[in-house]
């Protein structure tokens, strides 16, 4: 099983030309993820070490069969791409570009919301399920194949619990990176409802950061909807306020959206919240025993 | 980037939102000239991005252009929450009947833009939403229906405005403030207060205004406006350098690659009783030269005793990040600094055998981010 | 039973101020329908005949429990009217007001598409439930209770059949005008799908005239997913192409949307179709016994 | 409302499309005049609202002012398809490479805007649907999704455009032309043939454009470019009274209430033998005044014999429709007329009783629709 990405994946990039889209392209398809197209305006017909490239979404679609879009083009595109994607009929979008601007992706949001659309991002590292498909840029060697499913605001916070985990010999269904961003098309609660209905997945782990209310949203799905365990970790409890923390969504703006007003709301759904991505590793690894 | 009140008037302004005319003024004899053109008595005002100038005395009445110069001399150069006054704003002076509270923001939870209103402007809107919540009308925006008539009537008659005019005023306000939000990209849009003068004139007397950064692109004419003489001068060359960078008042400097990993460093060096000197996100990238620049601004900052390198490779590699703090070494005068280097993920033995082979004495490897936080923090005393 | 309208309707007027809407709406009380409120910016407070005033359709929601708006403003007006009764929170609109710009209603429509929302009109008589409630213009006692389904894009035309009916004895479960826009809220297969889902309802009637393609839309439908009878009325044989009949909608556009080219359609799937209004009442009578 | 070309091709101009210079004429003289003014060949193409100008001898190609004129002497005047040409519009002529095809339509089926866009232009766009369906790309568009670049490289590359400057130029005319379309309230905006010249410019040699009645109130200056010369002239007259009326063939005039009834009228009309003469709808008001001009237009065909009244009084009253009979026996000569009243509804019978009591000869009541159009038929022959 696992979420979002599997062995039923049939991948595009968007931008599988550029520099970036090339390189993370090839190396999902090294992994195992079968990539079927690329798609770059005016380069139809061309290929990259094989995979055909097209000009539109919608020749991927109806020439090479793509059902997911993985979109690598710079950010003034990207919400087009968004839209072409959708529009061609491709139900799972992960969108890794990020400095979209927030009200192009407002309005890109309440399009899709109301489609039969899964996306991921943007700017996010995408999705991998260990042993089946990598989309996005999730270093794939640092995971294995297991039951832990991790949702994260983060990339490389997302990697150093990952890589914690597997240390604890503990293995992942599905990370998901949902990207750092005000508005990013899944939010934790999207996720771990996927998470609550896969059943490779036996423990769910939150990875959160400071700005906005997901977390704590979450935290009351949790509460009425999860039934498997539910752990978290917050980033950002030394952040001031008012100060854009790297990722443009990880802002304390005024008193709501900090890590300790997460964390305090977490527990109060009875969800333990590590405080360092050691402890929440050892959190795990004790609950799967 | 947040607008100081000026720059937001003058969005307002191209939006057609009535506002006082004035001059910006950065000498008391800029001010006296300003009130000279104004006419009869002004406002002088503090531009500073933070809150309570009212309270600091930022905000002064001055009956003429001597008085405004006075006030002038007053205010310029005075410090508010640590911001010192640079700017001040010349306006003429309105009489206020009423004060009311309009509000357009970007709803990160709802995905949706949402307005408040309130007729007991003037006082901050969170101490409104807290004493008399009823008081305040809140309405969330579909952004693709966008505005509609409805919306505005929903605001003034749900905020019980009275009078006929100043219905169709506000009403006519909540439109143009909505075009604003959209057209310039805002995350926040402010009139605080909303005034309404003796004559039956609305207008905004003060304005917030805050412009997605990811849109500046396309707001060049705004972008320009930014003021990096009033920010934090470490902060100003780390955006010069295109380092991520927040400073914060320890002295254990952090470079991590990535937001969440920056962040939780942070966390974690505080956690091990320590106390972190910044923020600094390495990016995706993390090339040799990323991170010469990021040692450069880090060290700009006096406090900082030593530097925590925490890595995690995914697109970043950990010998790339090797190469680059040799290179520092070299280039910069790095010899006071102990620097602390966890390398994981891609390339992170490369990386290590890298450093190990420089036998520089100030670099200590540590194996995990916990210890690498522990003997940091060590290293600072 | 009958369908949108009926008991446990509570009607917004929006417009009661104005005369039409006065008119219209202290006539639909007199029916019987429960009319709760009027909204007119500006009058709230005042009452009509008693019934009470509110500025917005929010405050007649909270205040007096409206679910049901029928909406009298001019033209320029009354999107926005369509707008605020579904933010509202109103799940059935009927727009009365006829030469809305086929733009704005197009933009309304795809939004109040997707949420669960019965539009009927813009430019339409409104719904008749016969017995229980009566939202709009059309003259109630032209009709009277029973089992026939009568929707049609026409009003006049309606009464007429309506009036051939009552002389035969048949009643109606309800009597719906969508309304002679390009676009229209509801479709005849919108209404449709209810009648066959209304017990009362025994046979349907579907009333359409030249211009789109909605009733070759409907055959098609009513042939896969109706088993109640269904027999129809088509104006407009006479229509000369490219002039518009009254109706916006009511065009013959080159080769399409021909009155024979409906019938046809219709025939095709077995649906027969009266030459006159009175042969179509006829045919219902003769189904009916 | 249709648009003649040059009214099209101003609204191009307007949102950026590129069309050639150009002058309207009604003269030769002035066809001369545009001629020199725009230099070298022109174009003189028959300005009219109706399809196949080309084969109609409404388009010629002019060397010079005075073959210009010349031409401009041929097509004023000629009938095409019933349509009087009135009005000329010359352009320069230009040389074309390719002709391809671009629209965007209201389509109501399926609630949205329709492209659609081939290579093989310059020929009625049913026969390639007809004739090569796989080289016309059609594309809906969301309204509330807007245009979004994806759609104009789905319609070029999805129409095999191979020159990437041809691309690029035809990209921004989608864009365009779908502003225009939004802008302009349009239900039909139509591009045939966009061509190609050989240097490789492209640009819109005929425009056809449809405005939405309804939204005319928004756009003042589109609705002032009404042709009233060029219409039928009964139907301006109808237009002028704010009678709903369209002219048909035959001798039997028909007056309704309602347009769906109106509709079926008429056909019952035609079912029984008969022929109408027009579709006239009273409107939900039907009012006496109303009835007076609806008679007053109806009358104005000198084909019509007789007069057929088919009311279903809903908002309408008969008695009301009633004395509107009386009143137009009154002012306008209607003695030649055998009038046909059907009266139903709301006060039917009192407005039966108003006409009986006013004993006139010539109007004759029926009881039934049916046998309303039977006996105006045969008062017709």
């Amino acid at each position: 099983m696992a979420i979002i990405v599997d062995n039923d994946t049939r991948l595009v990039v968007a931008g599988l030309t550029g520099s970036e889209g090339r390189f993370h392209g090839l190396r999902n398809r090294a992994y195992g993820t079968n990539l079927v197209a690329g798609v770059t305006p005016g380069k139809g017909g061309q290929d990259v070490e094989g995979v055909p490239v097209f000009d539109t979404v919608a020749d991927a679609v109806s020439k090479a069969g793509a059902n997911t879009s993985l979109i690598f083009v710079p950010a003034r595109f990207a919400v087009d791409a968004i839209y072409e994607a959708v529009d061609a009929g491709i139900h799972t979008v992960i969108c890794i570009t990020e400095h979209i601007a927030a009200h192009d992706m407002l309005r890109a949001y309440t399009y899709f919301r109301g489609k039969d659309v899964t996306m991921i991002g943007p700017n996010c590292p995408g999705v991998l399920s260990p042993g089946k498909a990598n989309a996005g840029i999730i270093p794939a060697e640092i995971f294995s194949e297991g039951s832990v499913g991790l949702v994260s605001r983060s990339g490389t916070l997302t990697y150093q619990i990952g890589h914690e985990l597997t240390q604890l010999e503990l293995g992942n269904s599905t990370i998901v990176g949902i990207g750092g961003d005000p508005v990013v098309g899944s939010s934790f609660i999207d996720v771990i409802a996927k998470f609550e209905a896969d059943p490779q997945t036996e423990l769910i782990v939150l990875v959160g950061e400071i700005g906005g209310d997901e977390e704590e949203k979450a935290a009351a799905y949790v509460a009425e909807h999860v039934t498997k365990p539910v752990l978290a970790y917050i980033a950002g409890f030394s952040a001031p306020p008012g100060k854009t923390m790297g990722h443009a969504g990880a802002i304390i703006s005024g008193s709501s959206g900090t890590a300790a007003g997460k964390k305090e709301a977490l527990e109060a759904r009875g969800i333990e919240v590590g405080t360092t991505p050691t402890e929440v590793a050892q959190m795990v690894a004790a609950r799967l025993k | 980037m947040d607008l100081y009140e000026y720059q937001g008037k003058e969005l307002f302004r191209r939006v057609g939102i009535p506002v006082s005319d004035g001059f910006l003024a950065t000498t008391p004899e800029e001010a006296r000239k300003a009130a000279e053109d104004l006419g009869g008595p002004v406002v002088v005002k503090a531009q500073v991005l933070t809150g309570g100038r009212g309270k600091a005395g930022g905000v002064k009445l001055a009956t003429d252009p001597a008085d405004a110069e006075a006030k002038a001399k007053d205010i310029l150069g005075l410090d508010i929450n640590g911001h010192v006054v640079q700017k001040i704003w010349i306006e003429k002076a309105s009489d206020i009947e009423r004060e009311y509270y309009l509000s357009v923001t970007f709803d990160r939870g709802a995905k949706k833009p949402l307005f408040m209103f309130t007729t007991q402007g003037g006082v901050e809107i969170e101490q409104v939403a807290e004493e008399s919540p009823d008081a305040l009308v809140r309405l969330h925006i579909d952004p693709l229906e966008g505005f509609q008539p409805w919306v505005a009537r929903r605001l003034v008659y749900g905020g019980a405005v009275e009078d006929p005019s100043e219905q169709k005023q506000i009403a006519a306000i909540v439109e143009q403030l909505y075009r604003a939000f959209v057209e310039f990209d805002a995350m926040l849009c402010e009139i605080n207060p909303l005034v309404v003068t003796p004559e039956g004139e609305v207008k905004a007397l003060d304005a917030k205004f805050t412009v997605d950064d990811s849109a500046l692109a396309r707001h060049p004419d705004i972008a320009e406006w930014r003021d990096t003489s009033a920010a934090d001068p470490i902060e100003t060359f780390a955006r010069e350098k295109g380092v991520t960078y927040v400073k914060l008042d320890g002295d254990v400097g952090v470079l991590a690659n990535g937001a969440g990993l920056g962040m939780s460093t942070v966390d974690v060096v505080a956690h091990v009783g320590g106390r972190p000197a910044n923020f600094c996100d390495l990016g995706g990238g993390g090339s040799a030269e990323g991170v010469v620049d990021a040692l450069e601004v880090i060290t700009r900052d006096p406090q900082v005793k030593s530097i925590f390198f925490n890595i995690f490779g995914g697109i970043t590699r950990g010998d790339e990040v090797a190469r680059g703090i040799l290179a520092a070494l070299e280039q910069l005068d790095m010899s006071d600094y102990p620097i602390v280097v966890r390398l994981d993920g891609t390339n992170a033995e490369e990386g290590r055998k890298i450093l190990a082979d420089a036998g520089q004495a100030n670099i200590h490897p540590e194996e995990t981010m916990l210890d690498g936080a522990r003997r940091a923090v060590e290293l600072a005393k």
